[in-house]
């Protein structure tokens, strides 16, 4: 009785097919040099070779002497490694009397960047947990605005920013720059946020409520744990477009305390005869490793963080 | 005392100059903070007036010479200077007299002048014209004349950067040059309409429609990027301010020699002088306000003057200084400006605005062929109309 | 015996959908109410208004005699168990339990004491360390209803807490909480779409229609006396078969006539004389319809088995009869081929009869 | 229990407060800042304002004069010829990818992570190294030239004609691998029951690409479309970087107007006019959509 | 009779996880097989190697006698519908029917008549002209079927098709798939895990454990002579109840003894002779155990009421009996309060008796 399966089963129609015992057989044997596979890869190498062009040329510029640069093509790698470029940009690149190079805007660039990115994430967060769990009367027309918001600008809107700031008086601190960052990052991290937070289960929050938890425990004890991917998403954005600003730096700051990109734009604008194409993409690298490498630490829990937040509506 | 200055002199040439002003200053017992920001006026200007509008006030600051900075003053944020300038006697050393008008509202004296420039120069490279087997131009129409030879060697005949500021100021120098005194001035400071519709600028856009063919294909943005193909020998001859003078000097080329210099294209005596000024923002702290005057008048003292525009290749404002030292093309700008043939530059004569519009004109005419003259003409004349 | 909730002419509109609609509703105390009812009924959001975490439009609601229409959730002295469990996810076991204490600033020592003490009755110990992730549905469903005991309230919400599970944890964990409402005798109100738990559970069972409390009787009554056609319908599986007819004198008694069939009325107890005339459906459940029986006297009707669905301990016969379809319930062990003919009886006195018009029983 | 009375109903200030309280921020930048800004804007630009705001009323001045403005003519058509084919190209080449990232391909992270890398980068960054690449002398040109091929042209950034293609090719290479992402989570959201459905019917891959999943990614192109869209009408960075606006103005954008006329030009009016134009076209695309997303459905 | 599908030999891994293991199955021409079993047991993985939506990686499909095992889906005359229903949700339904057929290139006329026939016996030709979100999900499900029954397949393969649905919906459906299979004579392989779709519309039932398949019969037998105890366990709701006990010699005859309570084997067909001292698992429905019955010559045994479920229909009885727990069916009509001192009997005819160690039927 042990096996009544087996038994069962190689009844009736065994003889029909039992020439074909020979025929195909587990997996269908597949070619690794298949059509589809020579079209998917092909495809996908021309295009990481595009993407990859122009980083190629600058780590290659970056490593050639003027001369060198002047006679070969830029995509020739070099024949003489040299990091001389790269000491310039960093210590010894001058604006104006200024000759320290990018070193004195990469702190300036962090004391900016660590206060803006917490802050504007901060405020951004708690907006989206506000609309998506505890909305009140005319919270989706503020939140429409911000949407809108998106679509301005920032040129357009420096005029009122700083006559704001200026009421404020808070026009050339630190704390201008921090709340700059933290309103035109609003719009869309709280979108992101909102739909992140709308996507947990509704049940969570109201189990919370029955709890007795209000407003902030549940905000920090419930939803903050629950939405590390959500925050990797904003992280990235963040300090992508905070580290990279180059108009708020220089608007709202003084020079001693100038954000890396505007040493950069200096040292890339600063034109001394001819451009020293080998200092500015030095300085270029220079000043986007601090995004790149967040890219490359945190880039996966970026598109699962955008499946989280971003796509759903 | 800390003083932060910004201004945008960062190339070559100007960012020596700056230095200079800055030991200057700094031997007085001060500290010149720089506030270099790279790129032009354009870039910078708006990142002043912000900081000035916000509350937050430089030290001092670079401005062009002229109507920019009246609405500042205007709303009451600038410094006013008269007391040092009266100690400094500037109504009597600066010369020409409307550097310091422009600098005078309602009697009060709110900026410092510090240079004097003009526009119309032609600077060419000896070695491309030699490279190209014809003598080196004495004016203008030589220029035009020598521009097929230049080509054929592979010379580009003129460099012009593709900023529009530089468009702008090659075509107000063929005004002057070609037009004329009387012209340039019922254009620029009458507003003329007619004049400029009339047959006399017809010549000048005429000129300018072959200035546009000689500089077309010369695929570089900045300024000195084009100066430098003259300096190499790559462009013939670049219409361009006298601070170009600088970059000759920092790469060690010698005026007559090396490079030729012609004032007024070679044509005309007269040169339109502008110039760099500071404003000094008012600030609340008494200590900065007293080393904003020590800075106002370090800028003047005649030494600092020499040292400043010799860098910078520009003239000093002062009529009473020893330039002894300076180089050739120099001298001829020093003479013009002695002999009374300095007229306004277009900065004072036209708002920021109409300069603007005249510059987008500009540099839509000179980089695309499909612009008629005449089109632009009347396009011009319907700038001038407006112009306040 | 006082009420422990009381639901007061409670209205509540979605913009201009009107979800409930002035529903009263007293529970007593101690008592294991279910709210049965389609999916879209309003269940959940009445559970949601009793709870505090939806605002009513228009009523009021006591608990404990106390109105409560506008107190916070936490301090009704309620506790809910939701579907989806909502366990908080990045704390274990224990944590769970023990946020709402902590929250509240209850002593450690408390604290423990009530975990313990709750952990025992559902039998978790083991699993306090783990986090949600690690559990099973059952033990998941198992830490959510300890989270509400160790609230120490005096109302249980359920909201549908079993629809997750699979059948056969279904039917345990029914168990489950039958037991734990005999041991606490808390008050429980309990939502749910599947009629079988609502039948084994309840004391009493509301059973709702958009937004409209229909029958509120306990599990007996509504099933062997439904107030009208949609109660009598919903309740029950398969569901009880209908036959549209009229009520006509024959040999001095009224009887049901349908199809030129007609069925005597001895023995049905109507809440009002039936009138001769009148158009009525009868309902009649598929195991009141006896299959080749030999109760005598009573009358007998030809049908014929069109479809048979064998579920084990029972068979269902699908039966073509008089012109409709009617579904039998018989016992597992005697099966019959489609086609086959058969002699049916009926129960008469378990048979429902409505008005065709208002859909009310007579 | 009748005697009780009946309960007060709060006062609706009060209710939710905590929210309120923490959605301040959110209140005074969207009413303050962007609303109030804007509001500001549009007023502004119906006056002579030259460096300094000024309340003096021109009436439509500035905006007959902006609308007779060859420059802003050319913005205009610039920024629809980039805005149109910008989206287009992301959206095809970031769908492309995305669905070539998704035939479970070895080395997905290497690929995505290429793709991705350049939305780190500035803008800054991005139009100086192409600015660099398509240099006539020394970029691409050059090089093929150097090749032999003597009269091969490629120098998209000094050719008037075609320069808001050069920077289009930058603008992509930073924005495609963001759309990419975007994309690729989309797939990976639908239903692998869609996919067999479609094999066992026979439907090739293509086909089911097209006519099925495409389709149901709606909600992922509208989020891509908002964030591809208001990096458009912003894109000013790029071209300041690349061109400055040239050759001539043949690469001019609307904010750059903006910016040149309100900070360059001095006539806050004339810039405010021209932001103000930006405004409303935002405003004609955005607001019934923003309605149809936001507006529409209620909680859930 | 040819077997209309044959599975050879059939290996599946995931990486290291094998999920089939040397699966042999035979399904006979116009036969509806139900694979049964819990989540995760490997049904799914086993119907997309029927369909040829996963690659094997080791053994031979044979469909219609045809070795299938490299085909493409489409060239394997298989029709397939899924628990998530997979319509295209932007298309018509029409379309949704058309789209393969289309693609295929067959004509235009060929299309219209398939669909009319399709939405005919389905009943949804009011509805080809809206799309999937305004379906509700009955129709959506027919839809889905209509998909595979335009295609003119050999097998239709369903994967759970009613799990989505509730209770009421599901019960409808299962008859209309139930006549559909009657009236079209395809064969079908359906996969579920819920037992009463499994035992209403097999005409055998494989119940699948870990990848294998526990037994292949049909359902009575399945029912009612289990194989072993996961079998016995898994069919039927409530389970079966289980004694554990061993077999002893008591008056010349095997008896079953578990604390103390003897019950003799009278009736019971055991498959090899029952060894006295064995540790055996005695398994006894809950249908089959009778509760104060008069039925002469049974021993009876002791009990008390520990809960009681009713259900409408049947009310099912929760005892204490010699030291453990046991469910006991009875009619809806008769009610015990817990306490209540019972007599049983007990049905051993219809009982299972299973080796402790090997857990196979005896
Ligand atoms: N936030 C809301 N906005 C608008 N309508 C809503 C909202 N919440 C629920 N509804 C509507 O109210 C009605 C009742 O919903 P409710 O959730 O109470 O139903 P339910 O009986 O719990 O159903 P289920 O058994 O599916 O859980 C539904 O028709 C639903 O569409
Ligand atoms: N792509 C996959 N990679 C790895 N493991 C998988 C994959 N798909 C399925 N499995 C594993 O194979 C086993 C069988 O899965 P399958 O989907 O066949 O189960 P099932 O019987 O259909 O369950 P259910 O009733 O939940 O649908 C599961 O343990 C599952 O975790
Ligand atoms: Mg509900
Ligand atoms: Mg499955």
């Amino acid at each position: 009785m042990a096996n009544i399966s087996t038994l069962n089963t190689t009844g009736a129609g065994f003889d029909t097919v039992a020439a074909d015992v020979s025929g195909p057989r587990g997996r269908r044997p597949k070619r690794v040099l298949s059509r589809r596979n020579i079209i998917l890869y092909g495809v996908l190498s021309v295009a990481a070779l595009y993407y990859l062009l122009p980083l190629y040329v600058m780590v290659v510029t970056s490593l050639k002497g003027m001369p060198e640069i002047r006679m070969g093509n830029i995509f020739s790698p070099p024949m003489e490694i040299t990091f001389e470029p790269w000491v310039k940009a960093w210590a010894e690149a001058c604006t104006g009397l200024n000759c320290d190079g990018l070193s004195r805007g990469f702190w300036n660039s962090v004391q900016i960047l660590v206060p803006s990115v917490v802050v504007s994430i901060f405020v951004a967060s708690v907006s989206g947990y506000s609309l998506a769990n505890w909305r009140f009367k005319g919270s989706e027309l503020f939140f429409s605005i911000l949407i809108i918001g998106a679509f301005i600008p920032y040129q357009v809107m420096i005029y009122p920013v700083v006559i704001a700031l200026r009421e404020l008086g808070v026009y050339g601190t630190l704390t201008g720059l921090v709340i700059v960052h933290t309103i035109f990052g609003m719009p869309i991290l709280t979108l992101l946020f909102r739909n992140y937070f709308a996507s947990l289960p509704v049940e969570l929050f109201k189990a919370a409520r029955i709890d007795g938890a209000g407003f902030w425990q549940i905000y920090l004890r419930i939803m903050l744990p629950m939405s590390l991917p959500i925050f990797v998403v904003a992280m990235i954005l963040q300090v992508t477009g905070i580290w990279n600003d180059f108009l708020f730096g220089v608007v709202f700051t003084r020079p001693d305390t100038y954000p890396m990109t505007v040493q950069l734009n200096n040292i890339v604008n600063s034109v001394q005869g001819v451009k020293e194409y080998n200092v500015n993409m030095a300085a270029t690298l220079l000043t986007g490793a601090v995004p790149l490498i967040v890219y490359f630490v945190s880039g996966r829990l970026f598109v699962r963080g955008i499946a989280a937040g971003a796509v759903k509506g | 005392t800390d003083l932060e200055v910004t201004h945008w002199w960062t190339s070559g040439g100007e960012a020596a100059a700056v230095a200079e002003l800055a030991k200057a200053f700094n031997a007085s017992g001060n500290n010149w903070v720089d506030g270099a920001i790279a790129g032009s006026g354009s870039t910078a200007r708006p990142i002043m007036i912000s900081r000035i509008t916000g509350g937050d006030p430089m030290g001092a600051t670079q401005f062009n010479h002229g109507r920019q900075a009246q609405e500042l003053v205007e709303a009451g944020l600038m410094r006013d200077l008269t007391e040092v300038a009266e100690k400094g006697n500037w109504k009597e050393v600066i010369k020409p007299a409307s550097l310091l008008d422009s600098c005078t509202i309602d009697g009060k004296i709110y900026c410092a002048p510090i240079n004097i420039h003009s526009w119309q120069w032609l600077w060419l490279s000896n070695a491309a014209f030699e490279q190209a087997g014809v003598p080196v131009p004495k004016d203008w129409h030589e220029f035009v004349a020598a521009a097929p030879k230049l080509r054929e060697a592979g010379i580009q005949p003129l460099a012009l950067g593709g900023q529009a500021w530089q468009s702008g100021g090659l075509f107000d120098t063929l005004v002057l040059a070609l037009g004329g005194k009387e012209v340039y001035e019922s254009v620029y400071v009458d507003k003329d309409a007619d004049v400029a519709a009339g047959p006399e600028m017809a010549k000048v856009f005429e000129a300018a429609a072959q200035a546009r063919e000689m500089a077309a294909g010369s695929n570089v943005q900045d300024w000195n990027q084009a100066t430098n193909l003259v300096i190499t020998g790559k462009a013939g001859g670049q219409v361009m301010g006298d601070w170009a003078q600088g970059e000759f000097q920092i790469a060690g080329q010698v005026a007559g020699e090396d490079y030729s210099c012609l004032p007024g294209l070679g044509i005309s005596p007269y040169i339109a002088t502008g110039g760099d000024a500071f404003y000094f923002p008012v600030l609340d702290d008494e200590e900065k306000s007293k080393a904003q005057d020590v800075l106002a008048e370090t800028m003047l003292d005649p030494k600092t003057q020499v040292a400043f525009n010799l860098k910078k290749g520009s003239l000093p404002v002062r009529g009473d200084v020893d330039l002894a030292s300076v180089n050739d093309c120099m001298k001829k700008g020093l003479d013009i400006v002695a002999k009374g043939n300095a007229l306004t530059s277009t900065d004072q004569a036209l708002s920021a605005d109409s300069q603007k519009q005249k510059e987008d004109l500009m540099t839509e005419f000179f980089s695309s062929t499909s612009l008629s003259p005449e089109d632009a003409q009347k396009r011009f004349a319907d700038i001038i109309s407006s112009a306040d | 015996m006082t009420n422990s909730v009381s639901i007061r002419d409670l209205s509540l509109s979605f913009g201009a959908v009107n979800v409930l609609r002035n529903l009263d509703l007293e529970v007593r105390n101690g008592e294991f109410l279910v709210l049965l009812g389609s999916s879209g009924c309003g269940k959940s959001t009445l559970l949601n208004c009793i709870a505090g975490l939806l605002e009513p439009t228009d009523g009021q609601i006591f608990i404990k005699g106390k109105n409560v229409t506008w107190e916070e959730p936490k301090d009704r002295g309620i506790g809910m168990v939701f579907q989806s469990y909502a366990l908080y996810p990045q704390m274990t076991v224990e944590k769970n339990l023990s946020f709402g204490l902590r929250v509240a600033g209850v002593p450690k020592d408390d604290i423990d004491r009530r975990i313990a003490r709750a952990s025992e009755i559902l039998q978790i110990e083991p699993l306090l360390k783990r986090k949600p992730a690690e559990l099973s549905g059952g033990q998941r469903q198992r830490v959510a209803i300890g989270r509400a005991l160790v609230r120490d309230v005096d109302v249980f919400l359920f909201d549908e807490p079993l629809s997750n599970l699979d059948a056969k944890l279904r039917s345990e964990l029914r168990v489950e909480i039958k037991r734990l409402h005999h041991s606490l005798k808390n008050t429980m109100i309990y939502v749910t779409h599947d009629q079988i738990e609502a039948l084994t559970l309840a004391d009493r069972i509301a059973i709702m229609k958009s937004g409209v409390i229909q029958q509120l009787d306990d599990p007996m009554t509504i099933y062997n006396r439904p107030v009208n056609l949609f109660v009598a319908g919903f309740i029950g599986s398969p569901s009880m078969n209908f036959l549209h007819g009229e009520l006509v004198e024959e040999g001095g008694k009224t009887v049901f006539k349908a199809h030129d069939v007609s069925f005597p009325l001895d023995g049905y107890e109507a809440a009002n004389p039936p009138v001769a005339g009148r158009k009525v459906v009868l309902g009649l459940r598929p195991e009141h319809i006896h299959v080749d029986s030999d109760l005598p006297g009573i009358e007998k009707h030809e049908a014929v088995v069109d479809l048979e669905e064998p579920m084990g301990a029972d068979n269902l016969l699908w039966l073509k009869h008089a012109g409709h379809t009617m579904s039998v319930r018989i016992g597992g062990a005697k099966r019959y081929a489609p086609g086959t003919q058969l002699q049916l009886s009926f129960d008469m006195e378990l048979a429902s009869l409505f008005d065709a018009e208002t859909e009310e029983r007579i | 229990m009748t005697g009780h009375a009946p309960a007060k109903r709060p006062n609706q200030l009060f209710r939710n407060l905590n929210s309120k309280i923490a959605s301040i921020p959110m209140i005074l930048i969207a009413m303050g800042i962007f609303l109030g800004g804007s509001l500001w804007t549009i007023l502004y630009s119906f006056t002579n304002s030259k460096l300094l705001p000024r309340l003096s009323f021109v009436g439509l001045d500035q905006y007959e004069r902006l609308w007779n403005t060859s420059r802003w003519i050319v913005s205009i058509q610039n920024l629809a010829i980039y805005g149109i084919l910008s989206l287009i190209f992301s959206l095809v080449i970031g769908f492309l990818l995305a669905a070539l990232m998704d035939q479970k391909i070895r080395f997905e992270n290497a690929f995505r992570t290429i793709f991705l890398y350049p939305f780190a980068l500035s803008f800054i960054v991005t139009g100086l190294v192409w600015q660099w690449i398509l240099n006539p002398e020394f970029g691409i040109q050059g090089i093929v030239r150097s090749l032999g091929f003597e009269n091969f042209t490629f120098d998209p950034l000094y050719n008037p004609d075609i320069v808001i293609y050069g920077i289009l090719i930058a603008g992509l290479w930073q924005g495609t691998g963001l759309v990419m992402c975007l994309m690729l989570a989309g797939l990976r959201g639908i239903d692998e029951d869609i996919w067999k459905a479609a094999r066992v019917d026979g439907i090739p891959m293509w086909r089911t690409y097209l006519f099925v999943v495409i389709p149901m990614m709606r909600p992922v192109f509208i989020t891509t479309l908002v964030i591809i869209a208001s990096g458009i009408v912003k894109v000013y960075d790029l071209v300041v970087a690349q061109t400055s606006g040239g050759p001539g103005n043949a690469s001019e954008v609307p904010a750059k107007y903006v910016y040149d006329y309100m900070f360059q030009a001095q006539n806050l009016g004339q810039g405010f006019a021209a932001s103000t134009m930006m405004l409303l076209t935002v405003a004609i695309i955005i607001i019934p959509w923003a309605y149809l997303e936001f507006g529409g459905k209620k909680r859930g």
